[in-house]
């Protein structure tokens, strides 16, 4: 057994930190750590920088056009990224639709799509849940009905993310009624630029829009963008939700979080004239955080360490981590602004613009934190809410 | 002992609920707070007609003479509605203060009005660096001929933008952290070197961050006595907290029962996901933090009611420690159980979940008040 | 509203005190305050004086010798006699079988039995649950049958309290097998010297003696012990579960237990010389647990006024009750154990023994604390386990 | 980075474990515990035959040379028996400290006598009044001709009675709080003026008072340099507190397939218990729990072996804090899913829980170590 990194893994390390370092622009990473929003085209230049270097899919085979990292090495990666402060890239296409493609699509498909997403041409975005079918997925109503060489789609999607800037959307649609609900699902991909198809933002609890329910009214869309066969696609769906392993646990993004909880603690006045990091009951708590975060990163490395020794983890190692690393992004963004006592209370969501130059409301840092809070929230919800990953683990894991 | 409401505050709930059930929907909240004002006028004028701004004020100043029991009862209701009219600000705070402190002149000139629903208050005590130690002010007051010149930031003032007038507290004496030499003024929020960047909260309400360059102020406009007013600010704020507590009571109350009709209607996997038994003692844990809540809004209120200094305080922060933490528990589970729809902000549920965050955030939040208590303990006898 | 005791309730206070001060014998309370054994006669002793005065039974009706007081009365009554350290008043007899023999005893049983629980001079214990049947209980095997004026019982009971020292068990037996499991259960008084009794001790886990099994091997049980009707013993059953409020929460007893910790944690050394609850990460705990405590307290005494007022609380708020009352317990016996540090490891049952003179083991107060700590695990699994008390809380109260 | 046990780890996992499930059911180590020594001279010899008592000793010293991961090993399947042979007072601490610091002659004398199972050890630092502050150190030790002399008392040290020799800190310079001025001895336990007061634990194990009163101890008794043992018992107790981070995973591995095995197996309500989800769902807390605990453990082994004192004291507190919490929560938790059998004597489950609540309170609880690890934290740069 051996905690520290190889040599070889230091090594890389630094060649990903160098580079970072070189290739993502201030401007944008001054939006990452100031909790500024991001454009689509933040995100965007970074991928296509990404790209260029051959980085963008960690994940992927050198076949397709991945890298052929290992799991620590990716998980090296996704930590420099974050403390840079780089956007993350958008788990819809690299992370989601591409594997399906990979496994599932057919070899037009995979010609057709999968350098598109290499390269962010399409920017793709998630067709699964429905207002009916949240944690019950295979509850969902929306309906494809065959029409020669078409699939005509009707119904409504939810919580899509960031669908206002997709070129692409994967669907998940009802292709038969009978047997079981799971069966009669297909997995289609629909041009999000088809007649019929409407996107209509949710503003969220933050007052940010970032999610949207989409609307198909008789979208026509081709039979050949049927990935798999017909009425199988919830094989895909569930291929598509377990299938990410590394970044699950957001290991990165906290320890980027924490540090920033950090620095605030060491700016904010605590008693008595003194920083708040001095304050004893409030460092206690950043050091329940930091030990737990710990044993977070540690188990999230030891299961991508099984899996790259081809001792693939089975489902209930994700569906832990994807627990225990919500619960600390909650713990840590509510300590966030708790640090910042009375400058929690401001909304300002114009001072989350890079540019504005307006007069600002107490430290530059308070503005985001509130909104930070109230929108992580939605991490236990989401993915599969908490709940249904612990019923994963009573069922697949425990067997009970 | 007595847990009952008396007749007149039955009757008062009453009226309150049938009023603001009536004429305080979501969607006409939801307008009054993004009005140019944050609040609607015309309400607070209802509110003055149903006698509500008088509750806690004397009879002897125009109002109905109540106590810390009858604005629990109040706040309860407003609690629940979400109201977004200043009346902590004006009534609890600012009519409070000038009812226990102010001078007759003082309480001539303002309670009727407050009573009336002529004049709106706000209270700026907190500043940038003092976080939530009540002591610390370093806005000073200097003497200028017979009245005083006041220089300094005051932070996040709810509902200064609309207020006529403000109560200032200022250092006249003494360094940044003492509680002696701590004066307090009531300054007129138009006089000359007032300025006020204002802004939307979190909750939907108004604030401003208050600077004072240079105002000019007469020797009556002092609350108190000078160099006196720690324990004049520490009965506000424990007033205050008090009613804070009540109104978390009431956005509780009407989470757990969102939450639970949510419970009961919403179908997955071919059933009420109340049937879920991980759910169902979830929402008992909810239940058992309301029960206790209204419990410990009971103390808030009867520590803001108690003479004694070191009982109330102590009252008071064990109320908003427990309140503190119980808020954040149900406002998370209320989101938690109402899955996507909890997070947007379409339903009222994300409205009462943030209110409860900010009530945590005003006049200290559940660690700071379980520290004031815990340091307390080192005062007790064997 | 008015949170303070009326000047009747304050006078009922000092009467009380005064009464407790004058008449609990000091090596009693001296052995309750220092977590000593408590023997048959030390319960008996106090049992019997406050039988003399009238108060061994507050919650009972006056015609059948209870003091008449109100709800807050009691609890008055219930606060000082814990402060003092006196013993409780074991339950089994008088706020349990007594109950019931009230609400569902004929004449006879009424005459015979409640002035004996009234003096003390029978010692009652339970034969509710069974191996097989915790928390469900009308799972429960054990069987009279019927034969002339007798019933014949056979079966095994557990989680008896204090058995060896009984006079008489009441027991839940099955004297019919069809419909639902609830059905065909009666209410039996038996009398401990009844032939074919075995009382078995089972060790618990502080090593200490207090639970039983007991073996019912063909016990002649008369017809006349029946209470109620034959086959209606779960309507008893399910009374006498209810049928306790006041003192549930022990809230009496979570005030001495807080009085003894903030003692202890005034003893104990802390860091760099000064005592432990100078050290405000400990005091925090302590100052948790009080406000809890207070919350607590003033709910119990909400509930308990409503139903002096003949607003009778449903069941419901006895499960709150029990389930914080015990959680508070808890969280109050861990922290002592935890104040004594390293103190909690030594196991001296014999310093348990109030006359013991040997060699201790580090401060006095240390020898209980840990066993007091694994104890009071027990009080969130009897009674119906804190599990289940959320399940009725579920189901009656909130209609899930 | 590697997680792996390496073939030689895999070996001795396998041995020891089958050792034990053979020859250390719960009866039989009830046996021992109840036995007067309070543990098995004979199993003892056993575990030196299969060469375990010397993994962690160095090969020139007559050990295996093994790591802080090599103990881990052992460790976890000592906690899953329960096993109450000395093992970590006399080879993790023992044996350790003199490998790591004693002089040529001391480890000649001893080192070698321990892997061979012939000699017993026992570590005497904490006292009456040091709580879990390592620098705390009453007992003196004044120089005496070319020796010293040793006067004080210390506190619960474990395997005492058992002992032929015990590591005796005493401070030789400095105030009772000093890190500088605190002297190692290697006393031998029948010395004259060392007195014990023994007793059982509550973990079922053996422990004493130790009195020291006048003892002479030789120049060449001296573990390291006078005035500067600090570091070594700093040492000392890090690799102590990662071999019993090790064990609590053991049992807290035992402890949640036991209780799964009870959820799948106690029926109620006309099914088994683990039906119930809010069952489920405890006993996949308990399953997190225990993954964490691993991953802590092995931080808390490679905490032992770094050669840095911040990183290793650092990296220790955290897996103490965090498997002290989580051993608190899955031993409640074990024995409430049990029910009522979980609370008596006669399941394994109760001894489990016990020795958890023992493990937490030996070398400082989780508190404790979240304070260190927070204050740590003040020296971080930004």
């Amino acid at each position: 057994m051996d905690l520290e990194f190889t040599a070889a893994e230091q090594a890389f390390r630094q060649e990903v930190h160098a580079y970072i370092a070189k290739s993502l622009p201030a401007e944008i990473s001054a939006k990452v750590h100031g909790g500024k929003r991001l454009g689509r085209e933040d995100y965007m230049r970074w991928h296509r920088t990404l790209a260029k270097q051959g980085w963008v899919a960690p994940g992927w085979p050198t076949e397709f056009g991945g890298p052929g990292w290992t799991a620590v090495q990716q998980q090296i990666f996704d930590e420099e990224c974050a403390a840079a402060g780089a956007p993350r890239i958008l788990p819809f296409g690299v992370k989601m639709v591409a594997p399906v493609i990979m496994r599932f699509g057919n070899a037009a498909q995979k010609q057709h799509f999968l350098p598109r997403i290499l390269s962010g041409e399409d920017w793709w975005c998630q067709g699964y849940s429905e207002p009916g079918a949240g944690s019950d997925l295979a509850s969902l109503k929306t309906k494809a009905v065959r029409r020669g060489d078409h699939y005509i789609v009707n119904g409504q999607k939810t919580w899509n993310t960031l669908g206002q800037f997709a070129d692409w959307i994967f669907v998940l649609a009802r292709t038969a009624t009978e047997g079981r609900p799971q069966e009669g699902i297909s997995f289609l991909l629909v041009d999000m630029k088809t007649p019929g198809i409407t996107v209509r933002p949710i503003r969220m609890l933050d007052g940010e829009h970032e999610i949207n329910e989409v609307w198909f009214e008789d979208v026509k869309v081709p039979v050949a963008n049927l990935v798999g066969e017909e009425n199988k696609g919830w094989t895909c769906a569930k291929f598509l939700l377990g299938h990410e392993r590394t970044g699950i646990a957001g290991v990165g993004a906290c320890k980027r979080e924490l540090k920033r909880l950090k620095e605030i603690a060491r700016m904010e006045p605590g008693g008595g004239g003194r920083p708040l990091i001095e304050d004893t009951r409030f460092r206690d708590r950043i050091a329940q955080v930091e030990i737990d975060l710990m044993a977070l990163e540690f188990t999230n490395l030891r299961v991508l360490s099984a899996e790259g020794e081809g001792k693939r983890a089975p489902g209930p190692e994700a569906s832990i981590l994807k627990v225990r690393g919500t619960e600390i992004q909650q713990a840590l963004s509510e300590l966030m602004m708790q640090a910042v006592g009375v400058y929690g209370i401001p909304y300002v969501p114009e001072a989350l613009d890079a540019g504005w130059t307006g007069e600002g409301v107490g430290a530059d840092y308070a503005a985001p934190l509130s909104g930070h809070y109230f929108n992580m929230r939605k991490t236990s919800i989401y993915g599969g809410s908490n709940e249904i990953q612990k019923n994963i683990v009573a069922q697949l894991s425990l067997g009970l | 002992m007595d847990f009952n409401l008396t007749p007149e505050q039955g009757m008062l709930q009453d009226s309150l609920r049938k009023f603001l059930s009536k004429e305080y929907g979501f969607e006409s909240r939801r307008a009054r707070a993004a009005s140019p004002e944050g609040f609607s006028r015309e309400t607070w004028a209802q509110l003055a007609e149903l006698g509500l701004l008088g509750i806690a004020i004397p009879e002897d100043d125009g109002g109905l003479g109540g106590d810390a029991f009858d604005t629990m009862v109040v706040m309860e209701a407003l609690g629940r509605a979400l109201v977004v009219e200043p009346y902590v600000s004006t009534v609890v705070l600012g009519g409070g203060t000038l009812a226990a402190a102010g001078s007759a002149s003082q309480k001539e000139a303002w309670l009727p009005a407050i009573v009336g629903g002529e004049k709106l208050m706000a209270f700026a005590h907190g500043e940038p660096r003092s976080r939530y130690a009540l002591a610390h002010v370093e806005t000073t007051a200097k003497r200028d001929g017979t009245g005083w010149k006041l220089d300094g930031k005051k932070a996040v003032v709810r509902d200064a933008p609309s207020a006529d007038a403000i109560l200032v507290s200022a250092r006249t004496a003494g360094g940044a952290q003492d509680e002696g030499g701590i004066s307090l003024f009531l300054v007129d929020a138009k006089a000359k070197g007032v300025s006020m960047r204002g802004y939307a909260t979190q909750d939907g309400g108004r604030a401003a961050e208050v600077s004072l360059s240079g105002v000019a102020v007469g020797a009556d406009s002092l609350v108190g006595a000078a160099d006196g007013a720690f324990p004049i600010l520490e009965r506000t704020v424990d007033r205050g907290i008090a009613a804070l507590c009540a109104e978390a009571l009431g956005i509780i109350d009407a989470l757990n029962e969102a939450t639970l009709e949510y419970l009961k209607t919403r179908q997955q996997f071919g059933q009420p996901i109340g049937r879920f038994q991980a759910l169902q003692h979830r929402m008992v844990d909810m239940t058992i933090r309301a029960v206790e809540t209204r419990s410990m809004a009971i103390v808030a209120a009867a520590g803001a009611n108690h003479p004694d200094q070191a009982q109330r305080r102590r009252m008071v922060s064990a109320a908003k420690a427990h309140i503190g933490q119980g808020a954040r528990y149900v406002g998370q589970q209320a989101v938690q159980l109402h899955g996507g729809i909890g997070v947007t902000d379409e339903l009222i549920v994300s409205h009462w979940f943030k209110r409860l965050a900010i009530l945590n955030a005003t006049f200290g939040d559940a660690e700071h008040h379980l520290g004031l208590f815990s340091d307390r303990l080192l005062g007790e006898k064997a």
